[in-house]
């Protein structure tokens, strides 16, 4: 057992985990963040993708001491003051969830482009989300919405 | 008639949409009850051949609540069409991921220790793994006598006849492998008692119903005493048709009285879940001068794998749809399902109507080359429309409108529409 | 060499289990207490939409806005056998069911409502907008909450059935009405193929779907470029690599779907044509929009070259050698 | 299993000097599959990831010094790599997707020596060293000869790889490759040139190194031979795919996977050796 300190959607934790755990297994089991989700378990996915100090990872492929004084963003931590991050409110307009599954990886991909984006065109929002698999949508509706939130957030 | 509609046919939010975009829809991996405790199950890694287990040594592990075979089954068989699967292998393994067995423990941990220490001793034998080879005689039999599941016949006109009147004739054979549904969320579920005393499993299905009928059957209870509640269904197309772990969970949780949970590993959602159909598709389609369908004959094989699932209906769905949507006065089909060593194949998006495309649009795309015509006009001179009769008799007295579809196409994609276009 | 082509496919789809084998839905319809609409059935959504279409159509059969009806799937102690959530048989046959559900509510529903108006028939009471009122004299209205509350604890419900018509085919002949309804698609591709390497790129895809009527286009949509995507993957990517019925490829590193980048844009046509047996006229969807596309592209690939591909996946290495044979033989 | 988290460079020594059945973590995505599939199970896990001095981009002089946990974003937004070395930035931005991208460690690549890794061919066409320090040692090894003479130049037990150093090139560094699909893809073949053509446009430099064509990354030397003092058109350029077609004849004998190999490599060739002239 090892103690790990980490800072989950704005909130402190200090944790005393089984060292070979995942970030995913403390985020799953430890927090019960279960919109963080496993689809492959060797970072071909990416359902279980968060933000990890500011950049996108999956959470799979990360042992939990390595996140060991991090700050951890999962879909849960979007919702700000119950008003819906503008990429969900856009999943939701666009139609780009079906069984959803992939969904929170998806979201949490591009909240982390956005963050970065200027005027990005669909080809780079293909590629930023290129690290997630989704088998319903053929990523088309996702990429509308991805899209349609960077016009919420420039007011456009 | 088109009528104007106050909710029907608005693009309303998806009812669902905002809880998956939330991470707040449950899947069954997302619930954690209170004592509970974890399973996982023991596949076989041969394809064919006699098994025996010793679970012994593993059942002295401490944590180790239970190991289920088919001793503990009171009617170890089920299936969705033909009870040709078991629930636990009995004796003959017929594939590779066959479930022998299912180990329950306090932890994950315990139960891959539990998995590795159970001695399984196999007796190989020889297997059959190709459909085609699987319909003779003396190939290795999965099951009883015959390899050969099912076969569908279509009989219409006469297609010797068709064939001498036609002015081009195509011959082709065509294969299609097999594919995994490769859902996003692999299968997990809970099995436990509920505050009523049934036995329930919380699962990702298809059909919740129909595994609260073969939960009931295998275990041999009424009904009523089962209960099956469906979570959020991370993407399906046919794959959770079949039961996967239902009957495992439904057993492991009466017999202990506790919560089991129990979640797939990618890998083994692949042993766990049926495959499509591989067909091998021998294709003779006959024309006129004029690109009138004259007569078409096909041999359909398709490989069913291990157990039957849905492949009886699969290679019907096959047969009927061979046609293509055409019009065609002599047609002669012979589709068959075969059992083989494979992994078995069952219902996927589309379900044998996905596989027969990739002939009989080939077929008229080759047609319409020894004809000189464009692909778009040989089709639009034969296919159905209202009124039209196919292939097994039945009359398509409406909504036929692939004409409609078909000029669609030809605007959007810009498309060289006549022959002076054809390249 | 880069080698451009474009190729269409046609295909049909009939509905359901089909073959004269019972195909039932059941649906329960109920007033809850608020007012508020709960519909029950064991249709499962997995992802295709399912709850969202049925409660467009159990709003639309009640006259009341969407967000007034309750549904409930998930339990099998609380909700009736609506068979499987596949055959792309839920939104007819279910659907079906809960219109049919939705009716027979509607008629009980004006019993009540008789009642608390102190009228001596059911005859010219319509249900509206959360209200059963008299049409030849409209200020005669209860609201459904009213109707709830009069009810006290009595539970007003209804139930709808639906069985879709099929025959079972003669097992000689094949002869009969195997399944119904049949539902249409068209496809159409341009694509590049890379000769040497074998890769083939996909520059442009129509996909037409007859849909009956679309209980939600944009639902609609997002099937057909799922089913899209899947037939790309069936076609181009997809393989178990299954030795002596081994998979030697079953992991996501190694079974390969598409990703963003492999699928395109696609341009998706929605064509109507209300089906008379149908809820609304709406014909399911789920499978067809995924079955032309794959001929569309073989047909592309034998345009653009020359070559014909009669066995998938087309990987890169089978159309490289596809080429490379074509070469030598001329 | 441990896990320990190092702060620096020599508290990751420290450790793995005191440990045994130790195994370094960085990015970790290679590392924590190969535990999930039990083909790898060390005792102790030291984690390099967070170790500051191994996450820095320096340019020293004439050299370009990479900390061994630097990411493969990191050399694709570091303004280092532009022009004549924007073929290392191509190839780290085609290694698998934005989260094996924030996570993958160029150092990691190196050591756990897969034939595929894309960032490794640019790094021996750049005739790249690492360093591979011990407590009591310091090692500096061509990343060539790490993998063609790995017996002598592998990394050892106590050892850690800190840094990748190269001189500047004066040529340009391309690099081109093969992968079954468009993200997520592992390369079937890669090609990493660096090419100096003097005013006659003869080539008076070349290195080239492959991945994917053989069991480990390498040089081309008999395509370097064939192209090194020629006229760089589109003639030669084709000779040298036939050169290196002859080259994987012999190499790849009797591998089911030449056929397709041979043929696709002049495409991947092309690309690589086209770039130069852009």
């Amino acid at each position: 057992m090892i103690n790990i300190k980490l800072n989950v959607n704005g909130k402190d934790y200090s944790l005393e985990i089984e060292e070979d755990k995942r970030l995913i297994d403390v985020l799953r089991e430890d927090l019960r963040f279960t919109g963080v989700k496993e689809g492959c378990s060797e970072g071909e996915c990416g359902a279980c993708s968060v933000i990890m100090d500011g950049r996108i990872v999956n959470s799979c492929l990360v042992m939990a001491v390595q996140a060991n004084g991090s700050s951890i963003v999962t879909v849960e931590g979007l919702v700000k003051d119950g008003e819906l991050d503008p990429v969900q409110r856009a999943f939701i307009e666009k139609g780009a969830t079906q069984c959803g599954y992939c969904t929170p990886g998806f979201i949490m991909a591009a909240r982390a482009f956005l963050n970065r984006a200027k005027d990005p065109t669909r080809e780079e929002i293909r590629e930023a989300i290129s690290g997630n698999l989704c088998r319903c949508t053929g990523y088309n509706k996702i990429v509308d919405a991805i899209e349609e939130a960077y016009r919420y957030e420039k007011g456009i | 008639m088109k009528r104007e509609f106050k909710v029907v046919g608005k693009n309303i939010h998806r009812v669902d949409a905002f809880k998956k975009v939330t991470g707040r829809a449950i899947y069954p991996e997302d619930i954690f009850m209170e004592n509970m405790a974890y399973g996982k199950t023991l596949r076989s890694t041969i394809a064919h051949g006699y098994v025996s287990l010793d679970t012994r040594e593993a059942e002295k592990i401490d944590g180790v609540l239970g190991i289920f075979t088919y001793k503990d089954v009171p009617n170890n068989r089920y299936g969705v069409v033909y009870k040709d699967q078991e629930v636990f292998v009995s004796k003959k393994v017929k594939r590779v991921g066959d479930p022998l067995a299912f180990v329950v423990a306090e932890n994950e941990k315990l139960c891959d220790l539990a998995l590795e220490k159970i001695k399984v001793y196999y007796e190989e034998i020889e297997g059959v793994f190709d459909p085609v080879e699987a319909m003779e005689e003396d190939a290795p039999k999965v099951h009883g006598k015959s390899n050969i599941l099912y076969h569908f016949k279509i009989r219409k006109g006469d297609v010797e006849e068709g064939f001498r009147r036609s002015h081009v004739i195509v011959e082709n054979t065509y294969k299609t492998h097999m594919v995994d549904h490769a859902f996003l969320q692999p299968e997990a579920g809970i099995g436990y008692i509920d505050e009523e005393g049934r036995v329930a499993v919380i699962v990702s299905t298809q059909y919740p119903h129909y595994d609260m009928e073969e939960i009931a059957s295998t275990l041999n209870i009424p009904i009523d005493q089962v209960r099956v509640i469906n979570a959020y269904v991370g993407g399906a197309f046919g794959g959770r048709e079949d039961i996967s772990l239902q009957i495992h969970l439904a057993l492991a949780a009466k017999v202990l009285k506790r919560p089991v949970k129990t979640i797939y590993s990618r890998e083994e959602s692949f042993l766990a879940h049926s495959k499509r159909h591989a067909m091998v598709m021998r294709y003779k389609t006959g024309a006129d001068k004029e690109g009138n369908l004259l007569a078409m004959e096909t041999v359909i094989i398709g490989d069913t794998g291990a157990y039957a699932s849905w492949g009886e209906n699969v290679m019907r769905k096959a047969g009927v749809h061979a046609t293509g949507p055409y019009y065609i006065p002599n047609v002669k089909v012979d589709s068959y399902a075969v059992y083989t060593n494979n992994p078995f194949a069952g219902a996927v998006r589309g379900f044998g109507a996905t596989q027969v495309p990739v002939a009989y649009e080939q077929q008229m795309d080759a047609l319409a080359v020894k004809l000189g015509m464009d692909p778009v006009t040989i089709r639009m001179k034969n296919i159905f429309k209202v009124g039209s009769e196919t292939a097994t008799g039945q009359i398509l007295t409406e909504g036929v409108p692939l004409e409609e579809c078909l000029s669609k196409l030809v605007e959007a994609m810009g498309y060289p529409y006549g022959k002076e276009a054809y390249r | 060499m880069k080698k451009r082509g474009r190729g269409i496919g046609l295909s049909f789809y009939g509905t359901g289990y089909g073959n004269g084998f019972p195909d039932v839905s059941n649906a329960w319809v109920r007033l809850l207490k608020d007012g508020k609409i709960g519909v029950y059935v064991g249709g499962a959504e997995v992802g295709q939409g399912a709850m969202t279409a049925f409660v467009q159509i159990a709003a639309e059969a009640l006259g009341v806005p969407h967000d007034r009806v309750l549904l409930e799937i998930e339990d099998t102690l609380t909700t009736p056998d609506s068979g499987t959530a596949a055959a792309t048989r839920q939104t007819y046959n279910t659907g079906n069911a809960i219109k049919i559900a939705c009716e027979n509510f509607k008629e009980k529903l004006k019993e009540v409502a008789k009642d608390i108006l102190n009228l001596n028939s059911t005859a010219a009471l319509e249900v509206k907008d959360g209200e059963v009122y008299l049409e030849i004299f409209p200020q005669k209205r209860v609201s459904l909450e009213k109707i709830a509350d009069f009810l006290g604890g009595n539970i007003l419900e209804a139930e709808g059935s639906f069985t879709a018509q099929t025959t079972k085919l003669d097992p000689e002949t094949g002869q009969g009405a195997p399944y119904w309804p049949y539902t249409f698609s068209a496809c159409g591709v341009e694509l590049e193929v890379d000769t040497i390497t074998g890769q083939v790129d996909i520059l442009k895809a129509v996909l037409v779907q007859d849909v009956g009527r679309a209980v939600n286009p944009h639902l609609v949509e997002g099937q057909m470029d799922g089913g899209y995507a899947m037939a790309l993957g069936y076609a181009l990517f997809e393989d178990l690599n299954l030795k002596r019925g081994v998979m030697g490829n079953r992991k996501f590193s190694k079974y390969l779907i598409p990703t963003s980048m492999d699928v395109t844009e696609l341009t998706k046509i929605i064509v109507e044509d209300p089906e008379s047996t149908a809820p609304y006229g709406a014909k399911g969807i789920g499978e067809p929009v995924m079955i032309p596309v794959t001929p569309a592209i073989l047909n592309a690939i034998y345009d653009a070259t020359g070559v014909r591909i009669t066995e998938l996946p087309i990987t890169p290495e089978k159309l490289a050698k596809a080429f490379s044979d074509f070469e030598k033989e001329g | 299993m441990i896990v320990k988290q190092a702060k620096s460079v020599e508290d990751a020594l420290e450790l793995l000097s005191h440990y045994g059945n130790c195994k370094i973590i960085a990015g970790g995505t290679d590392i924590i599959i190969q535990m999930n599939e039990k083909k790898v199970q060390p005792k102790v896990l030291i984690d390099i990831s967070k170790v500051e001095e191994l996450k820095k981009i320096e340019e020293d002089g004439d050299f370009i010094k990479i900390g061994s946990a630097v990411t493969y974003t990191d050399i694709i937004e570091s303004s280092i790599f532009e022009g004549n070395l924007s073929g290392f930035k191509k190839a780290c931005r085609l290694v698998g997707s934005p989260q094996i991208r924030n996570r993958g460690t160029i150092g990691g690549n190196i050591v756990n020596a897969s034939p595929a890794a894309d960032s490794v061919p640019p790094l021996i066409a750049l005739g790249a060293t690492i360093i591979l320090e011990s407590k009591n040692n310091i090692r500096e090894v061509k990343v060539e000869d790490y993998f063609s003479h790995s017996e002598t130049f592998g990394i050892r037990e106590y050892e850690i790889l800190t840094a990748i150093r190269f001189r500047k090139p004066k040529g340009v560094l391309t690099f081109a490759k093969l992968g079954l699909r468009k993200a997520l893809a592992i390369s079937r073949i890669s090609i990493a040139a660096l090419v100096e053509l003097d005013k006659d446009n003869k080539v008076s430099f070349v290195r080239i190194a492959s991945g994917s064509i053989g069991r480990y990354p390498m040089r081309e030397h008999e395509l370097e031979e064939f192209l090194q003092g020629k006229v760089f058109d589109d003639a030669v350029i084709d000779e040298a795919v036939k050169v290196l077609q002859g080259v994987m004849d012999v190499r790849l004998a009797n591998r089911s996977s030449l056929p397709y190999k041979r043929r696709a490599v002049e495409a991947v060739l092309k690309e690589a050796l086209g770039e130069v002239r852009k």
